[in-house]
């Protein structure tokens, strides 16, 4: 085992070294510029059974988003808000890489990292989707399933969720007699802003924008900025074992912000 | 949730609550090939089950003591996802899943020459995405279709459909509302060419004489499943040949 | 070890071939006909402290099943019903091939088939434990111990859960101010039918009925068919990786009807 | 669920809850070689416990880095029957479980001689199917029979009963509503050949005299069940000359 | 692998004769004699969020309790008394062999033994701490973080949680409108009594107290005895895979009531 | 719990609830070389956290299969004791721990020479015993103090600190209130030497001028907090003869 996982290291290096020569010409293997995010697709309210639905692909990225809204007891701490529970699997379909079960490290850093651009926005109104004060609220959970991995995991969850919420039509419960009623009516949510976020790697001196699976495995670095609709950065995660200069992170900001918008018209569009 | 008496499951006319007879199938629906990564898949609508399959393998086993020196393991995994149910579905496997992904696995291994690849392991995940009544016919289906794409030697398609009762009929292809409220639900799945049934599954009451008129009605319906599938395939490996008859 | 792999597998085959001969000559290696049980015994009331209990050998196959009765909410979707929640362990002690741990797959499949005839069948009339419709029900806890293991676990267990049920002693409850009392009364269990469970493997053209470890070590493919007293299939479920042909399962099914009725007398002459 | 008060856990003339004396143990009734495929096992009844014990070993270790190169693993698993309490106990082990299988195991291994068998292990499954106060005690007088049914090489046998504390009195064998109600129990496994204490554990209140009292009439049972240990072994590998001998 | 674990063996073999003989001179390898306990300190109330807290070195090992106080419903069949709610865990800090990951065998039994001397000696009137009978009352939660470990974590867990538990301040709850509220005072713990272990093992013939790592990796058995304020015995515990005599047994009694003593004077004194 | 009206999480002269300027760090004490068995340690007080690290490695990695055959691997582990929150904690690992878990090693990798140490691990283990705002930047520090403490080649110490907005101002290291009832918080992570950032997340809302102000303010509190961590490093290494230096 022990030959082979030397030689595995070695294919490694000459993968990276591949990699590098072909950024330090400006140039990724599928011909993208640094800044370009790869085609993108986005189909909504692909799971009738789901109070919002949506399938992005991103490239070779599969993603699909669903949200159901239930009642129950509030957070401790957050008694007059509605309960947003989000979650992500990776599924084993994803990639030969993929075992099935609980999610690991990744992909409860995904899924919290999609969360806070959600939450930290305010994008659900969850002042909204109380029924009784500090008793009953709306419970809102997004799950959304990986169905194929090619990289850049986070932006396409994170663009699946936008486009389930913002397509989501809400039950109206009520309260009769102190129990809840289900009107059988909906309405669109309390939507707010429109969170985007724009992830880059840094392989070498390069930061490129929406990294493939081939690329990520060269990576030193990786960041994620999550914008609203005013422009205000909400969420920010560094990952990967890589550092990165004041300056990259600054410059990285502006894209951000640019780029972020850019994909907002676009989600938009799409809806 | 659903008051009985209001429900007609069959009107006088022999229609269905969903308006199909008796021997109809819902609307069948298979594309192969949809998982990039896959060494095979399909994505498969059933009536409102909409399920994708990826097949990986065969390959490798890890651990290495699983191996089997004169064949391939098989390992099938069926799973729901949160959405795919009408109250939101817990992601950690049920008992329910459990039995079903083995059930599965069984059914598809008769169609498999498993032989030819020994100490390796072939992996079939069959993720629902929507579910309705017959998830499980479904998931075989889409799965033996991503098991050909994924050129896994083969003897045969498997082709998966229920029947069942609803009073005194027995009808084809039971939905999610005749499967909680109808009689008797029994899931099928065969090998059309070897004519051999390879799951058989009932809930619900029959006399023995429904029980075979049920058993063969379900098979005819996995005949019919089976031009579907063969139709899924075509259109994949020779769409483009087709295409061109088509305009020569 | 791969060596030792390869040996076993040509012992497995050694034994399946001689298997094959013997039925050949219409002989079980134990002498039975195709179409006998093995020797079967039921005691009930064997545990004091539950409702019912009831122990089955069949062979050397020895199962234990309980009954315990207390109240709680109905499931979701059956407001008006009582509580029916079944369990199997395969005991440590079944065989050197059983871990401890959680039930596994087979474990899970035994539980979930004979729970399925109990089920289907109505023998218990769960409309008539209930206690406050849509809030308190009677909860009927059925756990199975499997002690010992030479095959057909199905039907054993079938058999003990059958017999425990029938010959328990059900608490009978009452709601005062909305609380539960225990009466300190019983009352018989609400029972309409008698599910019974017959099991055959195939072994090349061979369609054997109760087949021990032995058998299932060659067995092809295995069927269970539950039928109630008037004889009407209530349940089946196809085992294992072979197939059947059309002709073997509807020829089944008169056996396991004509076959069920005999060991539906059997076991209520033994209560 | 007990009131106190009303419970004469001792009456005036010594007699406990049940009927017993002070120094009288609860009906013991042991069966030798119960479960077939087991290397060796025993079922007991003690009191209103009802526990069988299965023994598989001296086997090969899985995983193998496991074992031990100088002497055999010894593993114990205590484990309740979902039906054997009052209430239903949930099948998952408990903590309490978890810290009386360390316990029973720590009371066997004293009695074997485990460099006989390096490299391997052997398993002692302890399965309560009903339990009433005591049942570790009862468990490990099980096992320690199973464990020579097995055939493993032995110092000694085993033996286990409890002493307790009801008021001023120390009585021999503590029965459930005894444990409950009761101002101390201390169960106690002996090798009664070797003299030497393997378990010991104490709940409730007892002076340093009241200790020793206890602990010495702890022993004094365990040399009791000793005796019925030693019949059930004899009654199952010289049953037959016992029977000729009594005919003759 | 094989080679190694041997090796292993011999190693163990000659550290333990190395111990009998120092034994067998009534020398300890640390210089103590046989009754002597290692320096001890405790400092408590070194976590501010906590209810009461303590840690205490033994030597080298070092443990931290933190009691947390907050109110739920009581254990089935104690309805009238508060709920303690023990655990243990030892960290991966505190040597090289432990594992991350839920309480194995070792610390369910340390937590479960220093909770039944908590328990049976009643040091908490369990009592006092009811809100609404049968429905509310104090849960008090005392958890324990072993830091380092060098032998007798027993003592130094028990000693802890004694310290912890009588340095307290419980928040004091009113029911108001049959709802909890916490008035913001506090008050000191309902304590009765004082309950102190004493652990000893067998090294041969020797019985020594307060044994460090080295010499439990030597012991043939070990016993823990834990004695209340009036000198009663309430909680015994045989360890390890060794036997006692009866009279080594009667002996450590009346040397854990008279040590016991001694501890119990010095943790007053501490705090 | 709070009511934010009557908060003032910053008075009209500019002082943070907890008496603080924008700019001041909450107070830092850190100790080196806490816990015996450990090959590194450290214990840090930073506000009201109160953090042990304990570094075992670089030692054998188990299973081998896991060992990399160029370089180290690094493992860190984030827990908080179940008395170190409000209210009592489930010692279970929640997906919170799980998360920074996984920052933290990788705010620590890049200081650390792994290839210095094929086929091994080094572990970090870090337990919060008291939490305030800032734990995971508190436990950086004190891990990265712990690693040097191991001996660990490295090329730069890490230090952490958060800043964050409260209205319209940038103000360093966030404590636990402001945490809660801030706008924003961004805790960092930097090389002080190499004048790198090996953490960063930000929970919040920021424009893009802030977002830079507020990045180099917790980079200049990464600095402050820098000298401390050295400081603490030479009085264990140095202390005698710093003291001696002293005395002279």
């Amino acid at each position: 085992m022990s030959s082979s996982k030397r030689s595995t290291v070695i294919v490694e290096q000459l993968r990276k070294q591949q990699m590098l020569e072909a950024l330090s010409r400006e140039k990724r293997l599928d011909g993208r510029d640094f800044e370009s995010y790869r085609n993108f697709e986005i189909e909504v309210g692909i799971i009738d059974k789901a109070s919002g639905s949506a399938k992005v692909k991103l490239g070779n990225t599969e993603v699909i988003a669903g949200v159901k809204v239930e009642t129950g007891e509030p957070f401790e701490g957050l008694e007059n808000k509605g309960a947003l529970i989000m979650s992500a699997e990776v599924l084993p379909t994803a990639s030969p890489h993929v075992e099935p079960g609980p999610p690991d490290e990744d992909a409860i850093e995904l899924s919290r990292v999609v969360d806070r651009g959600i939450r930290e926005s305010e994008m659900l109104d969850l002042d909204k989707l109380v029924l009784i004060p500090g008793k009953i609220v709306y419970t809102v959970f997004v799950d959304c399933s990986i169905i194929n991995s090619d990289g850049n995991l986070l932006d396409a969850t994170s663009y699946a969720v936008v486009a389930a919420l913002l397509t989501s039509k809400f039950p109206i419960y009520e309260i009769k007699d102190e129990q809840v009623v289900d009107t059988g009516k909906t309405m669109p949510p309390p939507i707010t802003t429109m969170p985007i976020s724009i992830t880059a790697v840094r392989i070498g001196e390069s930061v490129l924008l929406d990294p493939t699976t081939e690329e990520e495995a060269c990576m030193d670095a990786r960041i994620t900025m999550t914008t609203q609709s005013d422009g205000n950065i909400v969420a920010v995660q560094k990952g990967f074992t890589g550092p990165f200069f004041f300056n990259q992170i600054v410059q990285f900001s502006e894209i951000a912000r640019i780029k972020g918008e850019e994909m907002r018209s676009k989600i938009k569009e799409l809806n | 949730m659903y008051n009985l008496k209001e429900l007609a499951l069959m009107d006088e006319n022999g229609k269905r609550s969903d308006g199909r007879g008796m021997d109809e199938l819902r609307s069948i629906k298979i594309t192969v090939g949809v998982v990039k990564n896959a060494d095979g898949s399909a994505y498969i609508e059933f009536g409102k089950n909409k399920i994708i399959v990826a097949v990986y393998g065969p390959r490798e086993v890890h651990p290495k003591h699983m191996a089997l020196p004169d064949r391939c393991v098989l390992r099938c995994r069926y799973h729901m996802s949160p959405f795919s149910t009408d109250t939101r579905k817990n992601p950690a496997p049920s008992r329910r899943e459990v039995e079903i992904s083995k059930v599965m696995r069984e059914s598809l291994e008769p169609s498999l020459i498993l032989s030819d690849y020994p100490r390796a392991v072939i992996d079939v995940f069959v993720e629902v995405l929507q579910a309705d009544g017959g998830s499980r016919c479904a998931g075989i289906n889409a799965a033996s279709v991503a098991l050909a794409d994924a050129g896994i030697n083969m003897r045969d398609l498997v082709s998966a459909c229920a029947a069942g009762r609803l009073s005194d009929n027995i009808v084809l292809d039971i939905n999610d509302l005749e499967d909680k409220e109808g009689d008797a639900d029994m899931p099928v799945a065969y090998l059309p060419n070897l004519e051999q049934v390879t799951l058989l599954q009932l809930d619900g009451k029959l006399t023995t004489a429904q029980f075979s008129e049920c058993l063969e009605k379900a098979i005819s319906g996995c005949k019919s499943v089976y031009e579907i599938q063969k139709e899924a395939l075509m259109k994949k490996y020779f769409g483009n040949e087709m295409e061109l008859k088509e305009e020569a």
